[in-house]
């Protein structure tokens, strides 16, 4: 546009303005412009995933030093198949949680599923069929989420804490106590089985090509930067034309969807349909999710440290049960695991301002 | 600008605002109304003392979750903190033998470190409140487990006098909802109106302007806590006096029912606005409707069904009421 | 310095602020910043957007601890561990940015924390209420002290948080940019009280933009410049001209550089537009390469229409119309792509995403257009974010800091960016220069002006006549949300306008 | 695409033939025993890992007792995979669920761990043998003729049993349901509602109270659960229903013995858990060592316990449950 230049001359000092620190354009003092490169270096570092990151894999190789049968590729297998359920519906409850909603009734979601599979499967239908239908299942029941939440406008925490008893009632209801076990060996044998000879379990491909799909969704695409502003400031989000209701909507969905997928891995890998199953999760995939560093009030968090966290909380229950740590420091450890991973960045941040605080002190005195 | 006459056409508006509650009462009203239709031993002495029985804990404990949830945080631990404090005070009293008066005041002092716990976690480690107390959940869980391993405390451990405190009343009004019913009115009094009590729904609608506004934030966050704990250890006790059996799995997976009981009374998740009468008619709409079901031979496997679909009903009405009353403030506030 | 030598023996400051620096990770806010007040004056501490004057208040009012420097009261160094400590030592802060509680009642949002006891120190609801009503009546406006502060619009919050101040009958009384969102009436009353409050012995600490309101309010004036003092001086003793060169450094074009266009096709039309309780039958047009202000007291309902304009808000009745097709109602999505841009009145409310990064909500608007193959990746973002906050001047330390730790001028300036950035046909800005200094206000008019000289047409809220009749070809007077009147850029005066917006003119 | 996959179409692999046994063999010392309750810190199983403990120190074994903290089937996936990495030697396991563990028993079995099954059973495909505190048909017949003799045959009963999918008890439930069907001295007995306690003591207690409510004219209510009948019991003893409503059911003696003294409570049963883990552990050890393979017929000496046959199915019963009354529960300290 024309006037576009006549906008820039009307600034002489135009360079001091187009987003150099401040700290660059007055004189920096003695720590000077390397100190500040250094600190600014320390923040890039200190980001939670990074941390989170960290922390895991300084776990992962302590624990295979230290603990047998810990590094073995058989164990790291177990360790996959243990976290499935936990990672995929961890990646949506990412999604959701950083639009500052939640989901609570992801692991009933699973059981109603898994319990409909079982009527369907003794109803004599395919197993081919069953998969999808279970899927679509979830995905209504998360619409139903959806629907009490972004249409009728109320708290997701009391929604889903709702139909966290209504679906495990209704799985309840479909199976009563019994339990479907007959599935074809092929499906089961498959969701246990591993990739070639390798130790590599099948279900890590799909795990893998959604969890990519996710990351690209909220990091790398226009709907991402929607869902982050649709956290950071409802309002605001939608004065700049993001639909939040409709974009909720379909996010708790996808959560539905992704937990009725998480039925049927469950329902085939322990070959038993049952009411009861998964009964629970929700707490340890919010717990992850948390972990990981998304911000349980909407708009900060990253899929990477999620991921960082579901490894780190499976592999260290896993690590405590091979070095025979009873199960009552399994639970404390847990725990303890949540509210340090949280405290010690915080502790850090705070250190950190108190040496620039002494730094900028010492530059104000010379200045 | 807003020129408001506060009085005008404001009267049922004001009641609505003032009385969130309006519309529990009814739902609880009729839910008896209907039970005791179909199964008039529902109001029987036997049964309605039951029911208080079954409302006394989850009563107080909500109470606890509703000052911190004003405050916008959470305390998913008093399930936890219920099983500690009733596993100490009744291995105390088995234990020690020590006169049952002293057992209150135990719990309540147990309660009140594992509060103080969170609360330090959640001011001083500025960890959000959820993860803090998700956290002190498993932790304190863990200790339980650690205390009472695979043992567990039986009834003919406990002195008499103890139990009788658990099962007896006034006016078949069991002591222990007595108890439950005298701290909700003072906490709701705390809240209501006084300064401290106010500056918690300060906090909770909106956490910087509190801070600019010179309310000492830590002091409040701490009594918020403290004050969940010591509630929930007051609950672990009345918990052991009714049940007199308390093993390692005392009051497991509780926290939802609470929070469930807080939400459905109409107290803002998101901090800043509702009352303990709302959260105590939403714990005693909950534990009716657990004890209706088995009486109207609703099936087994559809009770959970049906209360998951009342608690929806139950906050979908709640918002209901509110709208309506933004609204008419709307109205209220507009000046053509 | 030239204000002590003109008084013999100069009283002892009630507050004086030394070489205070203050540094927000690498944005160094407070350099060398220096600042006495004394008893029974009106002090103005005027400076760019980003000088640092919230800054220098924020640690004089115990928010902010200082990097360096002192803080004394009556002479004796202090040093607040937090906003209570300041408030107890008689020091009252009116923020830039309101901050109420919306749950709680106005009257609750006055006395917090002090609410007058009873019996049992129970708190007394009725005297606070009373109370309440009187420190409103005293300030001639009428809130009703028992209604939630929810939903009070940006101008009644700003009355509240004024009410507030002013109760705590402090003895050093603060005001960041109290008038920003306030229209002449409500000024003349605040300053009203101040000035009595000043005259009892208050020390009064003034921040604005507004050079009218500093020489009609203040004595002395104090100069700051990137977080640094430049200077003090009683206002008799220097020209606006003056101050403006010291802020800014430099010399200032034209305030109102207002380029005639010869109007196009009508673009935008609005047709009995009416929402329940808030406006009524409004209907105008605005045509391309025209810039139409909608003036009013506050509370007028203007905010109301153009929301409803943009589709923010459902109309109850009427029609828009951009470029002769309708627009559906309450659907923004709609009205931006039919080209209509709005740029809200509350910035941290509806305009910023104040948790996420200044490029973030600089690029939010553009979040597809950006995109190459629908993924967002490479610097594209970067790139423009950067691009626009150049043009707009935006003072920032680096794009990833969340937009919430700009000043109030930048944040407004960010919001500006986001939406011009959607290069629209229509430009809807309410209070576009809502807490700006006066070098980027004449730039956002020089842009508003170059904009619609490209053929934009151009809807402007404002409560700042000057800028109303500076830049408006023609000028819609609101009140009580019915449209008062039009009068065109001739006969638009400031007489003309108030007397529309009061409803004299019957009575004339 | 194909036809589809239903049911009928493929069953499970068969039992695990294989070795012939020894009889004569001597038992393996140094061997590695692990038990795996339904859950820790349940009592129950305590007295179970006891009785095991001892019979594993009596062998000169290494005893381990671990498991998760809730009764679910997938936390108990991973303690066996565990296990059988270690390559625990023999795996006592009390089931959550008959099917879901079985993949991970076969992996551990694959890895040469005996895996013994104790008070629940899974798919006798998936394990070497299990060892029964008493055969089903027993149990529940036993708890119906407890209840018939103590309100004489006539009147509404009602079961309150603990989780709705619990193996046992489920079959329990099946034989008495049966019996009512079919034994005419039943007659007049009828059973009217069963309701689920899910083995948690608040829960099982207001379920009592419902019963109550819901059906005025109970007569007894039979409680195939140490949780339940405890929780029962303590409730009818606080109720006006007391000596109204008699109660039965399974119960340890520790638990029940005030309840039996104030009258609420005239005759329960149960096995010995301590004597059902010490079973366990010498069929593990037999096993292991050759003795037996789990094939019908074998016999082993499980130390002062006496000497056991294996049953159809390789299922090892203990014996007829124990009844507890006023005159013998004080005999008892379990
Ligand atoms: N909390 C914060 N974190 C980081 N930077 C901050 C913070 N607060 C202020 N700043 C920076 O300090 C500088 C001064 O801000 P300040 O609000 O004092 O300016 P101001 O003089 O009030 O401007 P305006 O007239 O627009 O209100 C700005 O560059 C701003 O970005
Ligand atoms: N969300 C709301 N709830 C209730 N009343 C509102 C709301 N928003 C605005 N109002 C009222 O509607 C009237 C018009 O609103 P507003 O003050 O925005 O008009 P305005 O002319 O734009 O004033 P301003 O100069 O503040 O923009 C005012 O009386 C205001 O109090
Ligand atoms: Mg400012
Ligand atoms: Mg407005």
């Amino acid at each position: 546009m024309s006037d576009d230049a006549r906008l820039g001359e009307a600034r002489p000092s135009e360079r001091e303005s187009t987003g150099k620190p401040p700290a660059r354009a007055l004189p920096a003092g003695p720590a000077g412009d390397a100190g500040l490169r250094l600190r600014e270096a320390a923040r890039a570092l200190a980001t939670w995933d990074f941390g989170v990151v960290a922390v895991t894999v300084g776990f992962l190789v302590v624990a295979s030093m230290t603990v047998e049968h810990f590094g073995t590729a058989r164990n790291a297998g177990y360790i996959i198949l243990d976290l499935a359920p936990i990672l995929l519906l961890a990646l949506t409850m990412t999604l959701i949680v950083t639009t500052g909603e939640i989901d609570l009734s992801v692991a009933s979601t699973v059981g109603l599923t898994s319990a409909a599979m079982g009527v369907m499967w003794n109803g004599g239908m395919a197993l081919e069929t069953i998969m999808p239908v279970a899927v679509l299942l979830g995905a209504a029941l998360g619409a139903v989420n959806g629907l009490f939440v972004t249409g009728f406008g109320l708290p997701s925490l009391a929604v889903t804490i709702g139909t966290l008893a209504l679906y495990r009632g209704l799985a309840y209801v479909l199976l009563g106590d019994t339990a479907v076990a007959d599935w074809p060996r092929l499906f089961t044998g498959w969701t246990l089985g591993r990739i070639g000879d390798s130790a590599i379990p099948n279900v890590l491909v799909p795990m893998a090509v959604l969890a990519v799909i996710c990351g690209v969704l909220l990091h790398a695409t226009p709907v991402g930067r929607s869902i982050y502003a649709a956290g950071a400031n409802p309002i605001a989000a939608s004065y700049a034309g993001i639909a939040v209701g409709r974009l909720k909507f379909w996010l708790y969905v996808a959560s539905g969807a992704m937990a009725g997928l998480v039925g049927v891995l469950w329902t085939l890998r322990y070959s038993s349909a049952r009411a009861d199953n998964a009964a629970g999760l929700e707490l340890t995939v919010i717990a992850v999710v948390l972990l990981g560093g998304v911000s349980i009030f909407g708009g900060k968090g990253a899929l990477p440290g999620v991921l960082a966290a579901v490894v780190l909380l499976v592999s260290v229950q896993n690590a405590l049960r091979l070095a025979h740590v009873s199960t009552e420091a399994l639970t404390v450890v847990t725990g303890s695991l949540l509210i340090v991973a949280v405290l010690a960045p915080n502790a850090l941040g705070a250190l950190r301002t108190a040496l620039r605080r002494r730094r900028t002190t010492a530059t104000g005195r010379t200045a | 600008m807003t020129t408001v006459d506060s009085r005008t056409g404001s009267t049922w508006l004001d009641l609505v605002l003032r009385f969130r509650a309006l519309g529990l009462i009814v739902a609880l009203v009729a839910l008896v109304g209907v039970t005791t239709a179909l199964n008039p031993r529902f109001l029987s002495g036997q049964s309605v003392r039951d029911l208080l029985f079954a409302a006394a804990v989850t009563l107080l404990l909500a109470c606890g979750m509703t000052v911190v949830v004003l405050t916008r945080g959470i305390d998913l631990s008093v399930g936890s903190v219920l099983g500690l404090s009733a596993y100490v005070t009744g291995s105390a009293l088995s234990a020690t033998g020590m006169p049952t008066v002293f057992a209150l005041p135990l719990g309540l002092a147990v309660g009140a470190a594992c509060g103080t716990l969170n609360g330090a976690i959640i001011h001083f480690g500025r960890v959000p409140p959820l993860v803090a107390t998700l956290g002190t959940l498993y932790v304190l869980r863990g200790v339980v487990y650690f205390a009472a391993g695979g043992s567990r405390i039986n009834a003919s451990d406990l002195p008499p006098g103890f139990l009788d405190f658990g099962s007896g009343d006034v006016l078949g009004v069991p002591y222990l909802f007595a108890v439950s019913v005298l701290v909700l009115a003072a906490v709701g009094v705390f809240l209501g109106r006084y300064r401290a009590g106010r500056d918690l729904y300060a906090l909770g609608s909106n956490p910087e302007a509190a801070r600019l506004a010179g309310v000492p934030a830590g002091r409040r966050l701490m009594t918020a806590y403290v004050l969940s704990g010591a509630l929930a250890g007051l609950g672990g006790v009345l918990y052991a006096a009714r049940f007199g059996t308390v093993d390692a799995s005392a009051g497991y997976g509780m926290e939802l029912d609470v929070v469930a009981a807080v939400v459905v009374g109409g107290v803002a998740i998101f901090g800043g606005s509702g009352t303990t009468l709302g959260a105590g008619l939403g714990a005693l709409l909950l534990t009716v409707i657990d004890n209706a079901l088995p009486v109207l031979r609703i099936d087994q496997f559809w009770q959970q069904a049906i209360v998951g679909a009342l608690i929806l009903a139950a906050i979908a009405l709640d918002r209901l009421v509110s709208v309506r009353a933004a609204r008419a403030l709307r109205r209220k506030g507009s000046h053509v | 310095m030239s204000a002590l030598a003109r008084d013999p023996d100069p009283p002892p400051p009630v507050v004086s602020l030394t070489g205070v620096a203050k540094s927000f990770g690498a944005v160094r806010a407070l350099r060398d910043a220096k600042l006495d007040l004394h008893a029974g004056e009106a002090h103005a501490l005027v400076g760019e957007n980003g000088a640092g004057k919230s800054t220098l208040i924020k640690v004089l009012a115990g928010v902010h601890r200082p990097d360096a420097g002192t803080v004394e009261l009556d002479g004796r160094p202090v040093a607040f561990a937090d906003t209570a400590a300041a408030i107890d030592a008689g020091i009252a802060v009116i923020y830039q940015e309101p901050a109420l509680f919306g749950d709680l009642t106005v009257a609750e949002n006055l006395f917090i924390g002090r609410q007058p006891k009873g019996r049992f120190g129970l708190i007394d609801r009725a005297v606070m209420n009373r109370e309440a009503a009187a420190l409103f009546a005293r300030l001639g406006v009428h809130v009703d002290p028992d209604r939630p502060a929810k939903g009070l619009s940006i101008a009644d919050q700003q009355l509240v948080e004024i009410a507030k101040a002013l109760s705590r009958r402090a003895r050093v009384l603060v005001m960041d940019e109290p008038t920003a969102a306030l229209s002449g009436v409500e000024v003349e009353r605040l300053f009203g009280v101040v000035r009595s409050l000043r005259e009892d012995g208050a020390a009064v600490l003034f921040i604005s933009h507004r050079f009218d309101e500093v020489e009609a309010l203040c004595q002395r004036v104090t100069v700051m410049r990137d977080g640094a003092h430049v200077s003090t001086d009683l206002l008799a003793d220097v020209t606006v001209e003056e101050l403006v060169r010291r802020m800014v450094g430099r010399e200032l074009g034209a305030m109102f550089p207002k380029q005639v266009v010869e109007p196009g096709p009508v673009v935008l039309e609005v047709e009995g537009l009416t929402r329940e309780g808030l406006c009524r039958d409004v209907s105008f047009t605005v045509r391309a390469g025209e810039i139409v202000a909608l003036a009013g007291l506050v509370g007028a309902g203007r905010s109301e229409v153009v929301q409803a304009v943009f589709g923010i808000e459902a109309r109850d009745a009427g029609q828009v119309r951009v470029g002769g097709r309708g627009l559906p109602s309450g659907n923004p999505r709609a009205a931006m792509r039919a080209g209509v841009a709005l740029v809200p009145e509350d910035r941290r409310g509806q305009g910023l995403l104040l948790d996420l990064s200044i490029m973030r909500n600089a690029t939010i608007t553009r979040r597809n257009r950006l995109s190459r193959f629908g993924f967002l990746v490479g610097g594209a973002e970067r790139r423009a974010a950067r691009d626009w906050s150049a043009r707009l001047n935006v003072k920032y330390g680096r794009l990833q800091d969340p937009a919430g730790t700009l000043s109030g001028g930048n944040q407004q300036k960010v919001v500006l960016a986001k939406w011009l950035a959607t290069d629209p046909k229509v430009l809807v800005v309410d209070e576009p220069t809502r807490g700006i200094d006066v070098g980027t206000k004449a730039e956002v008019h020089r842009l508003l002006s170059a904009l619609a000289a490209d053929g934009v047409a151009v809807l402007m809220v404002s409560s700042e006549l000057l800028e109303v009749l500076g830049m408006a070809d023609r000028v819609l007077v609101m009140r009580e949300g019915r449209i008062a009147g039009e009068l065109g850029r001739a006969e638009a005066t400031e007489e003309a306008v108030m007397r529309l917006a009061t409803g004299q003119e019957a009575a004339a | 695409a194909c036809g589809g996959t239903t049911q009928g179409e493929d069953d499970g692999g068969g039992p695990a033939g294989g070795a012939s046994a020894d009889p004569n063999a001597d038992f393996e010392t140094g061997l590695t025993y692990a038990m795996l309750p339904k859950s820790v810190n349940n009592p129950y199983f305590e007295a179970s890992s006891a009785g095991a403990e001892a019979a594993v120190n009596a062998l000169g074994g290494e005893f381990e007792y671990t498991g998760p903290s809730d009764a679910s089937a997938s936390s108990q996936v991973s303690y066996i995979d565990t296990l059988s990495q270690q390559a625990t030697d023999v795996l006592l396991l009390s089931a959550n669920d008959p099917n879901a563990l079985c993949s991970s028993l076969e992996q551990a079995r694959a890895g040469g761990t005996v895996v013994v099954t104790f008070d629940s059973d899974v798919d006798p495909a998936c394990r070497d043998l299990f060892v029964s505190q008493v055969d089903s048909a027993e149990v529940g017949l036993a708890l119906l003729e407890m209840a018939a003799e103590q309100i004489d045959a006539t009147g509404e009963i009602a079961i309150l049993s603990a989780t709705a999918n619990a193996t046992n008890q489920n079959a329990w439930i099946d034989v008495m349901e049966a019996e009512l069907e079919s034994n005419t001295s039943y007659a007049d007995m009828e059973l009217v509602d069963v309701v689920y306690g899910d083995d948690e003591d608040e829960k099982s207690f207001s379920e009592t109270q419902g019963l109550l409510q819901a059906h005025p004219d109970l007569k007894a209510i039979i409680s195939p659960t140490t949780v339940g009948i405890a929780a029962a019991a303590r409730y009818l003893s606080g109720s006006e229903y007391k000596g109204q409503v008699a109660l039965t059911g399974l119960g340890t003696p520790n638990q029940m013995r005030e309840f039996v003294q104030d009258g609420t409570v005239t005759e329960f049963a149960l096995w010995d858990p301590t004597a059902l883990g010490e079973l366990a552990a010498y069929t593990g050890a037999a096993a292991a060592s050759g003795i037996i393979t789990g094939a019908e017929g074998e016999v082993f000496t499980a130390g002062d316990l006496g000497e056991y046959t294996v049953g159809a199915d390789g299922v090892v019963t203990l014996g007829p449950p124990t009844r507890f009354n006023a005159d013998n529960i004080d005999d008892f300290d379990f």
